[in-house]
């Protein structure tokens, strides 16, 4: 019956079933999924589980933004790329595993940087945006235009043995730049690149983005909005803690915002942040 | 008064690479109640082993780092005149932007 | 120098070259990986996640068992499977992924239903054991067996929106019937199978028996043992709590053990449990 | 005495699926304080609409089901002997064998 079923199809019925059959989430929980759009920024640690679970999920359409190509390197934990795609374009990689666990979900390639200049165009596609990215010019730039554009952002990061996850901009909850209006110093910010992290530890941040960006997009449950995650995988302890409120001062979701749609694309984030947007080489300094 | 410290996010490198510190500190003289901005000073001289600049900027901590006090932000107990209570927990933890 | 890099070849530290620079865990805690063996027991929605990251990270054998076939209703959470396995073997299509995200881990086919005539012979050969199973009678068998080898039990468990993980039978610490001595009435048992799954609620679950088993393989950091990780996805909510240590009435783990290695294989679970191994067709009655 | 239920692992089925219940229960008459036995009866009375059978057997909880006093297995406080005291929190969750 495709008035109950709301326009799922037998194949589709039975693909989803296990979570048709969730009192809590059901049919309509999955009609909302199949028609909403997720843009996940990184196809790396972060954005490997995350990806993953998006596509099998059922999620209308993932996008997906890399400018980077695959090395035996990432292997240890971005999972989504096999040795076969070492040398080419993580997108392509990402997008071919998507498609082969869920041929029934649509996939966009973004094969670029995400950058001021293309960041409005993207962005705008779609309703909810995962942050996958590794570095902080990256995490400020995706807020703003997310602020600007009124779009929900899952953040992940994770580095070293410890993750933390939230979301930001999600029905009058703070953005990135309430809790963090300066930048850090340059030397207190380091990537997995550079300090090494555990591969699992973003897998874990990673599944739990997928979940979140599930609920915010299936309206089902209590998005982690004014709340932070935070992992210690070495001890095994995980808290969530309750984090400020909008600010009315921020400059990017406030009463008289600095950033806005006109003023953003000309926004220096590599000179606000001090720090360059593409990685460094790797340095092995410990071996 | 005891408390438990518990750095993150980096941040535990300052101090000798210890997460979770079982301290115990009284109010300055003259005062009655201890507050985040003595329980920094305290903090920046009792425990901080190197790099002070990458834990405080002025007499707060340096942008990037979140402080909870009992897992709540301290912007909403009023941060730096946050007073502190017998067993309260207070987390200094970095943000990160690795992925 | 193979001295100081424990035997790992160039291609290995490049690899892993992410782990090899954490001061927590470094060439000591790859090298340890490298040398350890663990069996994940169930290739799908815990299984999957779990599979993946351990093959990438580096664990040096790994055993899966089932004796499932693919089917396109898995796909949904079960993400190390395509659709171009549907209709084979979860435990071939599973090996396949794993070999090609890393081609130097060894891994091991065991395409077989877990039972207690195979199970001391399968267990035996592995340093750690991941249950990722979906019912009440393989969680006693596994675990009594695990308990009759001296092998540590990473455990966890999805249904709906909820997930529980925690170690049994490490390090002095209890076991899955030190806490759960009567299994409980069978209509208090449900698979997902039966009663539906958010598919990325496994995936939160099987990465954290992932980074569970890495602790435990490695030696570095402290596993969840003596404590239970309860995660509500829906509200957002995940505790930590303080369980019981090992009972000295334990049927397994106690003092005076009815379970050991000569009466374990013929320990019928599913009489004690009421409960069948295998399950059962799909009821799709809210529908 | 104030106390905050929570019920999970589909033991919230049982009491029209509200997981958290905020609750206010006292002492029996004659009696000093409150113990998890008491606790017990009041849930079963008041709390659980359908099927007991599915949360006690005897005087208990049924087999497969953990309780957590202040987030500690309440075999490490006593069991129905655990005395509550005001804003305890007290969790009742259904093992799980799903996967
Ligand atoms: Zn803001
Ligand atoms: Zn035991």
């Amino acid at each position: 019956d495709l008035g109950n079923s709301n326009g799922l199809s037998p194949d589709m019925i039975y693909r989803y079933s296990r979570h048709l059959l969730l009192p809590s989430f059901g049919v309509q929980g999955q009609a909302n999924l199949l028609k909403s759009s997720v843009l996940v920024i990184g196809a790396g640690g972060l954005g490997s589980p995350a990806l993953l679970y998006l596509a099998a999920c059922g999620v209308g359409r993932i996008g997906i933004v890399d400018h980077d190509v695959v090395e035996l390197n990432n292997l240890q934990r971005q999972i989504i790329h096999t040795e076969a795609y070492i040398g080419k374009s993580k997108v392509e990689s990402a997008a071919a595993a998507c498609r082969s666990i869920n041929s029934s979900t649509q996939i966009v390639e973004h094969k670029e940087a995400f950058r001021t200049s293309n960041a409005l165009e993207i962005v705008s596609k779609y309703d909810v945006v995962v942050d996958a990215t590794d570095n902080a010019p990256s995490r400020y730039m995706i807020n703003d235009c997310c602020v600007v554009l009124g779009k929900p952002l899952i953040s992940g990061a994770a580095l070293g043995l410890e993750g933390q996850l939230t979301v930001y901009n999600y029905n009058g909850g703070p953005c990135y730049r309430c809790l963090f209006p300066t930048p850090p110093p340059t030397n207190a910010c380091q990537r997995c690149a550079d300090s090494g992290v555990l591969g699992v530890v973003p897998g874990v941040i990673g599944c739990l983005q997928a979940l979140e960006a599930i609920k915010v997009a299936s309206l089902v449950g209590e998005p982690l909005s004014g709340r932070m995650l935070l992992l210690d995988a070495l001890s095994g302890r995980i808290r969530i803690v309750k984090i400020r409120g909008r600010s009315l001062q921020c400059e990017a979701c406030g009463e008289h915002p600095v950033l806005t749609r006109q003023t953003f694309p000309d926004f220096d984030y590599e000179i606000f942040t001090q720090t360059p947007l593409s990685t460094g080489p790797l340095k092995l300094t410990l071996l | 008064m005891q408390l438990t410290l518990e750095f993150g996010g980096g941040l535990e490198l300052l101090c000798d690479s210890v997460k979770i510190h079982n301290i115990n500190v009284d109010p300055q003289d003259g005062e009655k109640q201890l507050t985040m901005k003595n329980l920094l000073t305290w903090v920046r001289t009792n425990l901080i082993k190197e790099r002070p600049e990458m834990f405080m900027k002025g007499d707060s901590v340096r942008p990037g780092v979140l402080v909870l006090v009992n897992d709540t932000d301290w912007e909403l107990s009023g941060q730096l005149e946050t007073v502190l209570e017998e067993k309260d927990n207070v987390v200094f933890i970095s943000t990160l932007h690795g992925g």
